[in-house]
Protein backbone atom coordinates (compact mmCIF):
# COMPACT_ATOMS: atom_id res chain seq x y z
CA UNK A 1 0.00 0.00 0.00
CA UNK A 2 3.15 2.36 0.60
CA UNK A 3 4.04 2.23 -2.94
CA UNK A 4 0.58 3.62 -4.07
CA UNK A 5 1.79 7.40 -4.41
CA UNK A 6 1.40 9.84 -7.29
CA UNK A 7 4.68 9.54 -8.07
CA UNK A 8 4.82 5.94 -8.76
CA UNK A 9 1.40 5.99 -10.45
CA UNK A 10 2.37 8.67 -12.96
CA UNK A 11 5.35 6.75 -13.63
CA UNK A 12 3.70 3.20 -14.59
CA UNK A 13 1.43 5.21 -16.78
CA UNK A 14 3.97 7.01 -18.43
CA UNK A 15 6.01 3.98 -19.11
CA UNK A 16 2.69 2.18 -20.47
CA UNK A 17 1.85 5.08 -22.73
CA UNK A 18 5.84 4.50 -24.10
CA UNK A 19 5.37 0.89 -24.76
CA UNK A 20 2.01 1.18 -26.72
CA UNK A 21 3.55 3.77 -28.54
CA UNK A 22 6.60 2.44 -29.58
CA UNK A 23 4.50 -1.06 -29.80
CA UNK A 24 2.36 0.86 -32.45
CA UNK A 25 5.05 2.80 -34.27
CA UNK A 26 6.73 -0.60 -35.04
CA UNK A 27 3.50 -2.29 -36.11
CA UNK A 28 1.37 -0.24 -37.73
CA UNK A 29 1.36 -0.43 -41.55
CA UNK A 30 0.06 3.07 -42.41
CA UNK A 31 2.06 6.21 -42.26
CA UNK A 32 -0.28 8.40 -40.66
CA UNK A 33 -1.11 5.93 -37.87
CA UNK A 34 2.29 5.99 -37.47
CA UNK A 35 2.72 9.31 -36.66
CA UNK A 36 -0.25 9.15 -34.26
CA UNK A 37 1.45 6.83 -32.06
CA UNK A 38 4.68 8.99 -32.15
CA UNK A 39 2.34 11.45 -30.64
CA UNK A 40 1.39 9.11 -27.86
CA UNK A 41 5.22 8.03 -27.09
CA UNK A 42 5.84 11.81 -26.91
CA UNK A 43 3.31 12.19 -24.28
CA UNK A 44 4.34 9.11 -22.45
CA UNK A 45 7.37 10.48 -22.24
CA UNK A 46 7.02 14.04 -20.64
CA UNK A 47 4.41 12.17 -17.97
CA UNK A 48 7.84 10.12 -16.99
CA UNK A 49 9.73 13.40 -16.60
CA UNK A 50 7.20 15.48 -14.73
CA UNK A 51 6.35 12.24 -12.76
CA UNK A 52 10.56 12.08 -11.59
CA UNK A 53 10.11 15.63 -9.90
CA UNK A 54 7.28 15.58 -8.17
CA UNK A 55 7.78 15.15 -3.92
CA UNK A 56 5.16 14.99 -1.79
CA UNK A 57 3.87 17.58 0.54
CA UNK A 58 5.18 20.53 -1.72
CA UNK A 59 3.23 23.02 -3.79
CA UNK A 60 4.14 24.28 -7.76
CA UNK A 61 6.96 26.97 -8.12
CA UNK A 62 4.82 30.33 -8.79
CA UNK A 63 5.37 32.66 -5.87
CA UNK A 64 2.02 34.16 -4.89
CA UNK A 65 0.38 35.43 -1.59
CA UNK A 66 -0.03 31.59 0.33
CA UNK A 67 3.43 31.10 0.00
CA UNK A 68 5.66 33.73 1.18
CA UNK A 69 8.80 34.56 0.10
CA UNK A 70 11.22 32.77 2.46
CA UNK A 71 12.17 29.07 2.48
CA UNK A 72 11.06 28.78 -0.57
CA UNK A 73 13.56 26.41 -1.68
CA UNK A 74 11.87 23.65 1.15
CA UNK A 75 8.45 24.49 0.12
CA UNK A 76 8.84 23.87 -4.07
CA UNK A 77 9.04 21.04 -6.34
CA UNK A 78 11.88 21.22 -8.64
CA UNK A 79 11.36 23.34 -11.34
CA UNK A 80 13.92 22.60 -13.22
CA UNK A 81 12.64 18.91 -15.41
CA UNK A 82 9.18 20.86 -15.90
CA UNK A 83 11.19 23.92 -17.88
CA UNK A 84 13.05 20.85 -19.92
CA UNK A 85 9.37 19.55 -20.67
CA UNK A 86 8.43 22.63 -21.77
CA UNK A 87 10.47 23.22 -24.14
CA UNK A 88 10.39 19.60 -24.88
CA UNK A 89 6.03 19.66 -25.60
CA UNK A 90 6.99 22.74 -28.18
CA UNK A 91 9.56 20.73 -30.62
CA UNK A 92 7.63 17.27 -30.45
CA UNK A 93 4.52 19.65 -32.17
CA UNK A 94 7.49 20.58 -34.45
CA UNK A 95 8.66 16.94 -35.76
CA UNK A 96 5.15 15.70 -35.80
CA UNK A 97 4.78 19.04 -38.11
CA UNK A 98 7.46 17.39 -40.50
CA UNK A 99 6.88 14.01 -40.34
CA UNK A 100 3.33 15.00 -41.60
CA UNK A 101 5.06 17.08 -44.08
CA UNK A 102 6.90 14.01 -45.62
CA UNK A 103 3.65 12.18 -45.42
CA UNK A 104 1.66 14.42 -47.45
CA UNK A 105 4.73 14.65 -49.89
CA UNK A 106 4.68 10.89 -50.01
CA UNK A 107 1.44 10.59 -50.64
CA UNK A 108 1.24 12.90 -53.91
CA UNK A 109 4.11 11.61 -55.43
CA UNK A 110 2.97 7.80 -55.56
CA UNK A 111 -0.82 7.92 -54.24
CA UNK A 112 -0.64 5.63 -51.65
CA UNK A 113 0.05 5.71 -47.73
CA UNK A 114 1.37 2.39 -47.12
CA UNK A 115 4.80 1.98 -45.99
CA UNK A 116 5.33 -1.14 -48.14
CA UNK A 117 5.39 0.87 -51.39
CA UNK A 118 8.44 2.34 -50.76
CA UNK A 119 10.71 0.06 -51.02
CA UNK A 120 13.44 2.33 -52.45
CA UNK A 121 14.90 4.26 -49.71
CA UNK A 122 15.42 0.38 -48.11
CA UNK A 123 19.71 -0.62 -47.93
CA UNK B 1 -19.60 19.73 5.46
CA UNK B 2 -18.48 21.96 2.75
CA UNK B 3 -15.51 19.67 1.83
CA UNK B 4 -18.32 16.77 1.89
CA UNK B 5 -19.91 18.34 -0.56
CA UNK B 6 -17.48 19.38 -2.86
CA UNK B 7 -16.31 15.62 -3.02
CA UNK B 8 -19.76 14.53 -3.85
CA UNK B 9 -19.76 17.21 -6.80
CA UNK B 10 -16.51 15.91 -8.10
CA UNK B 11 -17.32 12.63 -8.15
CA UNK B 12 -20.30 13.12 -9.94
CA UNK B 13 -18.52 15.43 -12.37
CA UNK B 14 -16.05 12.78 -12.66
CA UNK B 15 -18.66 10.05 -13.73
CA UNK B 16 -20.21 12.61 -16.13
CA UNK B 17 -16.74 12.46 -17.94
CA UNK B 18 -16.53 8.50 -18.08
CA UNK B 19 -20.10 8.54 -19.60
CA UNK B 20 -19.04 10.86 -22.39
CA UNK B 21 -16.41 8.74 -23.18
CA UNK B 22 -18.83 5.70 -23.50
CA UNK B 23 -20.14 7.25 -25.93
CA UNK B 24 -17.24 8.38 -27.67
CA UNK B 25 -15.95 4.61 -28.04
CA UNK B 26 -19.49 3.20 -28.96
CA UNK B 27 -20.52 6.50 -31.78
CA UNK B 28 -21.72 5.38 -34.66
CA UNK B 29 -20.33 8.42 -37.17
CA UNK B 30 -17.52 10.87 -36.34
CA UNK B 31 -19.69 13.92 -35.49
CA UNK B 32 -20.72 11.66 -32.57
CA UNK B 33 -17.00 11.09 -31.43
CA UNK B 34 -16.58 14.85 -32.00
CA UNK B 35 -19.53 15.89 -29.83
CA UNK B 36 -18.03 13.48 -26.88
CA UNK B 37 -14.27 15.27 -27.40
CA UNK B 38 -16.47 18.51 -26.90
CA UNK B 39 -18.44 17.29 -23.61
CA UNK B 40 -15.11 16.05 -22.14
CA UNK B 41 -13.40 19.42 -22.24
CA UNK B 42 -16.00 21.13 -21.15
CA UNK B 43 -16.61 18.98 -18.29
CA UNK B 44 -12.80 18.86 -17.30
CA UNK B 45 -13.15 22.76 -16.88
CA UNK B 46 -15.26 22.23 -14.27
CA UNK B 47 -12.74 19.43 -12.48
CA UNK B 48 -9.96 21.91 -12.48
CA UNK B 49 -11.96 24.83 -10.96
CA UNK B 50 -12.77 22.10 -7.79
CA UNK B 51 -8.51 21.10 -7.80
CA UNK B 52 -7.73 24.69 -7.57
CA UNK B 53 -10.05 24.56 -4.55
CA UNK B 54 -8.91 21.99 -2.82
CA UNK B 55 -4.95 23.02 -3.60
CA UNK B 56 -6.05 26.24 -1.97
CA UNK B 57 -3.88 28.25 -5.52
CA UNK B 58 -5.41 30.38 -7.67
CA UNK B 59 -3.14 29.89 -10.18
CA UNK B 60 -4.29 27.10 -11.15
CA UNK B 61 -7.66 28.65 -12.36
CA UNK B 62 -5.01 30.15 -15.32
CA UNK B 63 -4.96 26.18 -16.92
CA UNK B 64 -9.25 26.44 -16.79
CA UNK B 65 -8.74 29.99 -18.34
CA UNK B 66 -6.44 28.14 -21.00
CA UNK B 67 -8.98 25.59 -22.04
CA UNK B 68 -12.20 28.12 -22.27
CA UNK B 69 -10.52 30.17 -24.44
CA UNK B 70 -8.65 27.72 -27.17
CA UNK B 71 -10.92 24.12 -26.77
CA UNK B 72 -13.42 25.57 -29.30
CA UNK B 73 -11.06 26.42 -32.18
CA UNK B 74 -10.22 22.54 -32.49
CA UNK B 75 -13.65 21.95 -33.19
CA UNK B 76 -14.39 24.24 -35.81
CA UNK B 77 -11.73 22.92 -37.43
CA UNK B 78 -13.04 19.37 -37.42
CA UNK B 79 -16.50 20.60 -38.17
CA UNK B 80 -15.56 22.32 -41.21
CA UNK B 81 -13.37 19.31 -42.24
CA UNK B 82 -16.91 17.54 -42.13
CA UNK B 83 -18.53 20.16 -44.42
CA UNK B 84 -15.85 19.32 -46.85
CA UNK B 85 -13.57 22.62 -47.23
CA UNK B 86 -11.23 23.74 -44.70
CA UNK C 1 -6.47 9.28 -0.66
CA UNK C 2 -9.32 10.72 -3.02
CA UNK C 3 -6.49 12.52 -5.17
CA UNK C 4 -4.78 8.42 -5.14
CA UNK C 5 -8.50 7.37 -6.81
CA UNK C 6 -8.91 10.11 -9.40
CA UNK C 7 -5.36 9.99 -10.68
CA UNK C 8 -5.54 6.11 -11.07
CA UNK C 9 -9.00 6.55 -12.59
CA UNK C 10 -7.47 9.10 -14.80
CA UNK C 11 -4.56 7.19 -15.83
CA UNK C 12 -6.72 3.79 -16.84
CA UNK C 13 -8.29 6.52 -18.95
CA UNK C 14 -5.48 7.40 -20.97
CA UNK C 15 -4.46 3.63 -21.13
CA UNK C 16 -7.41 2.87 -22.66
CA UNK C 17 -7.83 5.82 -25.03
CA UNK C 18 -4.16 5.02 -26.38
CA UNK C 19 -4.79 1.40 -26.99
CA UNK C 20 -8.02 3.13 -28.85
CA UNK C 21 -5.80 5.09 -30.90
CA UNK C 22 -4.32 2.08 -32.26
CA UNK C 23 -7.17 -0.31 -33.01
CA UNK C 24 -9.62 2.47 -34.55
CA UNK C 25 -10.93 1.72 -38.10
CA UNK C 26 -10.53 5.36 -39.08
CA UNK C 27 -7.45 7.79 -39.09
CA UNK C 28 -9.65 10.23 -37.66
CA UNK C 29 -10.88 8.14 -34.92
CA UNK C 30 -7.42 7.74 -33.73
CA UNK C 31 -6.34 11.22 -34.22
CA UNK C 32 -9.04 12.59 -31.55
CA UNK C 33 -8.15 9.75 -29.15
CA UNK C 34 -4.49 10.67 -29.07
CA UNK C 35 -6.41 14.43 -28.56
CA UNK C 36 -8.21 12.83 -25.33
CA UNK C 37 -4.87 11.33 -24.20
CA UNK C 38 -3.17 14.81 -24.39
CA UNK C 39 -6.21 16.50 -22.43
CA UNK C 40 -6.03 13.82 -19.74
CA UNK C 41 -2.35 14.02 -19.59
CA UNK C 42 -2.70 17.49 -18.66
CA UNK C 43 -5.07 17.03 -15.62
CA UNK C 44 -2.43 14.81 -14.63
CA UNK C 45 0.54 17.65 -14.83
CA UNK C 46 -1.95 19.95 -12.55
CA UNK C 47 -2.02 17.13 -10.12
CA UNK C 48 1.52 16.86 -9.70
CA UNK C 49 2.25 20.20 -8.87
CA UNK C 50 3.06 21.70 -12.50
CA UNK C 51 0.33 24.27 -13.58
CA UNK C 52 2.67 25.94 -16.30
CA UNK C 53 3.41 22.64 -18.29
CA UNK C 54 -0.31 21.85 -18.02
CA UNK C 55 -1.51 25.43 -19.25
CA UNK C 56 1.25 24.33 -22.66
CA UNK C 57 -0.13 20.72 -22.91
CA UNK C 58 -3.90 22.11 -22.89
CA UNK C 59 -2.67 24.61 -25.81
CA UNK C 60 -0.48 22.46 -27.79
CA UNK C 61 -1.05 19.13 -27.46
CA UNK C 62 -4.79 19.15 -27.43
CA UNK C 63 -5.20 21.77 -29.46
CA UNK C 64 -2.52 22.28 -32.08
CA UNK C 65 -1.95 19.14 -33.58
CA UNK C 66 -5.14 18.02 -33.84
CA UNK C 67 -5.64 21.29 -36.04
CA UNK C 68 -2.37 20.25 -37.77
CA UNK C 69 -3.71 16.69 -38.51
CA UNK C 70 -6.67 17.75 -39.59
CA UNK C 71 -5.23 20.22 -42.18
CA UNK C 72 -3.34 17.25 -43.26
CA UNK C 73 -6.08 14.49 -43.79
CA UNK C 74 -8.28 17.40 -45.07
CA UNK C 75 -5.52 17.47 -48.23
CA UNK C 76 -5.98 13.44 -48.30
CA UNK C 77 -9.39 12.88 -48.45
CA UNK C 78 -9.55 9.17 -49.55
CA UNK C 79 -12.02 6.54 -48.12
CA UNK C 80 -10.41 4.84 -44.63
CA UNK C 81 -9.46 8.31 -43.27
CA UNK D 1 -18.83 33.21 6.61
CA UNK D 2 -20.11 29.51 7.16
CA UNK D 3 -23.31 30.45 5.23
CA UNK D 4 -21.86 31.84 2.34
CA UNK D 5 -19.35 28.73 1.84
CA UNK D 6 -22.64 26.64 2.46
CA UNK D 7 -24.58 28.71 -0.11
CA UNK D 8 -21.22 28.35 -2.43
CA UNK D 9 -20.86 24.69 -1.84
CA UNK D 10 -24.26 23.72 -2.88
CA UNK D 11 -24.26 25.91 -6.16
CA UNK D 12 -21.50 23.68 -6.88
CA UNK D 13 -23.43 20.63 -6.75
CA UNK D 14 -26.52 21.51 -8.53
CA UNK D 15 -23.85 22.62 -11.09
CA UNK D 16 -22.62 19.00 -11.05
CA UNK D 17 -25.71 17.86 -11.26
CA UNK D 18 -26.52 19.17 -14.50
CA UNK D 19 -23.03 17.86 -15.71
CA UNK D 20 -24.10 14.52 -14.64
CA UNK D 21 -27.76 14.54 -16.55
CA UNK D 22 -26.50 16.22 -19.95
CA UNK D 23 -23.77 13.45 -20.34
CA UNK D 24 -26.34 10.88 -19.38
CA UNK D 25 -28.37 12.45 -22.44
CA UNK D 26 -25.31 12.16 -24.61
CA UNK D 27 -25.47 8.31 -24.09
CA UNK D 28 -29.58 7.86 -23.91
CA UNK D 29 -30.49 10.25 -26.68
CA UNK D 30 -31.82 8.56 -30.03
CA UNK D 31 -30.08 10.76 -33.20
CA UNK D 32 -27.11 13.16 -33.33
CA UNK D 33 -28.94 16.77 -32.94
CA UNK D 34 -30.78 15.06 -29.72
CA UNK D 35 -27.71 14.34 -28.14
CA UNK D 36 -25.77 17.69 -29.35
CA UNK D 37 -28.54 19.80 -27.49
CA UNK D 38 -28.09 17.49 -24.46
CA UNK D 39 -24.07 17.60 -24.07
CA UNK D 40 -23.99 21.46 -24.94
CA UNK D 41 -26.39 23.29 -22.74
CA UNK D 42 -26.58 21.05 -20.05
CA UNK D 43 -22.56 21.38 -19.86
CA UNK D 44 -22.33 24.51 -20.30
CA UNK D 45 -24.99 25.50 -17.48
CA UNK D 46 -23.37 22.60 -15.25
CA UNK D 47 -19.91 24.19 -15.82
CA UNK D 48 -20.95 27.77 -15.51
CA UNK D 49 -22.85 26.66 -11.99
CA UNK D 50 -19.80 24.96 -11.09
CA UNK D 51 -17.07 27.81 -11.51
CA UNK D 52 -19.41 30.58 -10.12
CA UNK D 53 -20.10 28.26 -6.74
CA UNK D 54 -15.87 28.34 -6.41
CA UNK D 55 -16.50 31.89 -6.57
CA UNK D 56 -18.83 32.17 -4.28
CA UNK D 57 -16.33 30.14 -1.87
CA UNK D 58 -13.47 32.18 -2.09
CA UNK D 59 -14.43 35.93 -2.91
CA UNK D 60 -10.82 36.47 -3.76
CA UNK D 61 -11.43 34.86 -6.77
CA UNK D 62 -14.53 35.73 -8.44
CA UNK D 63 -13.03 38.25 -10.45
CA UNK D 64 -10.96 34.99 -12.36
CA UNK D 65 -14.15 32.95 -11.92
CA UNK D 66 -16.31 35.65 -13.89
CA UNK D 67 -13.96 35.48 -16.65
CA UNK D 68 -13.82 31.92 -17.53
CA UNK D 69 -17.61 31.95 -17.36
CA UNK D 70 -17.67 35.08 -19.71
CA UNK D 71 -15.54 32.65 -22.11
CA UNK D 72 -17.30 29.77 -21.81
CA UNK D 73 -20.35 31.44 -22.45
CA UNK D 74 -19.02 32.80 -25.56
CA UNK D 75 -17.12 29.76 -26.85
CA UNK D 76 -19.03 26.79 -26.31
CA UNK D 77 -22.46 26.99 -28.41
CA UNK D 78 -20.10 28.48 -31.39
CA UNK D 79 -18.07 25.16 -31.30
CA UNK D 80 -21.53 23.61 -31.04
CA UNK D 81 -23.25 25.53 -34.11
CA UNK D 82 -20.94 24.77 -36.44
CA UNK D 83 -20.70 21.00 -35.50
CA UNK D 84 -24.68 20.89 -35.93
CA UNK D 85 -24.57 22.68 -39.55
CA UNK D 86 -21.40 20.24 -40.50
CA UNK D 87 -23.77 16.78 -39.46
CA UNK D 88 -26.33 18.42 -41.51
CA UNK D 89 -24.40 18.98 -44.84
CA UNK D 90 -22.71 15.41 -44.20
CA UNK D 91 -26.23 13.87 -44.46
CA UNK D 92 -26.56 12.11 -41.02
CA UNK D 93 -30.13 11.10 -40.72
CA UNK D 94 -32.71 12.34 -38.36
CA UNK D 95 -34.67 10.52 -35.57
CA UNK D 96 -37.93 9.02 -36.82
CA UNK D 97 -39.55 11.26 -34.40
CA UNK D 98 -38.79 14.52 -36.19
CA UNK D 99 -41.58 16.73 -37.15
CA UNK D 100 -39.92 19.65 -38.77
CA UNK D 101 -36.53 20.23 -40.35
CA UNK D 102 -36.22 24.45 -41.20
CA UNK D 103 -32.75 24.13 -42.71
CA UNK D 104 -33.91 21.67 -44.95
CA UNK D 105 -36.31 24.00 -46.19
CA UNK D 106 -34.52 27.16 -46.54
CA UNK D 107 -31.74 25.37 -48.52
CA UNK D 108 -34.40 24.25 -50.87
CA UNK D 109 -35.99 27.56 -51.51
CA UNK D 110 -32.34 29.28 -51.80
CA UNK D 111 -32.04 26.60 -54.75
CA UNK D 112 -35.23 27.39 -56.09
CA UNK D 113 -34.19 31.19 -56.15
CA UNK D 114 -31.27 30.56 -58.04
CA UNK D 115 -33.19 28.79 -60.60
Amino acid sequence: MEYLTLQNIGLVTGFLLILIGLYGALTQKNILRIIVAFTIFDAGLNLVIVALSYIKGRVAPIIDQTTGITNLSEKFVDPVPQALVLTSIVIGVGVTGVMLTFALRMFKTRQSLDINDFKETKW
Amino acid sequence: MVEIILYIAGGLILLGMLTALWRFVEGPSSADRIMAFDAMTVTSIALIALIAFFNNRIIYLDVALVYGLLSFTGVIVIARFLEKGL
Amino acid sequence: MVVIILTIVLGLVMISMAVTALTAQRVRAAVLASGIVSLIASIIYLLLAAPDVAMTEAAIGSGLTTIIFFYVLNKIRRSDV
Amino acid sequence: MEIRMLIGSIVTLIGAIFIFLGALGIVRMPDLYNRLQSGTKASTLGTILSIAGIGIINPAWAGKAFIIISFVMMTNPVSSHTLARGAHHLGIPLSKKTVIDKLKEAEANEKKEEQ
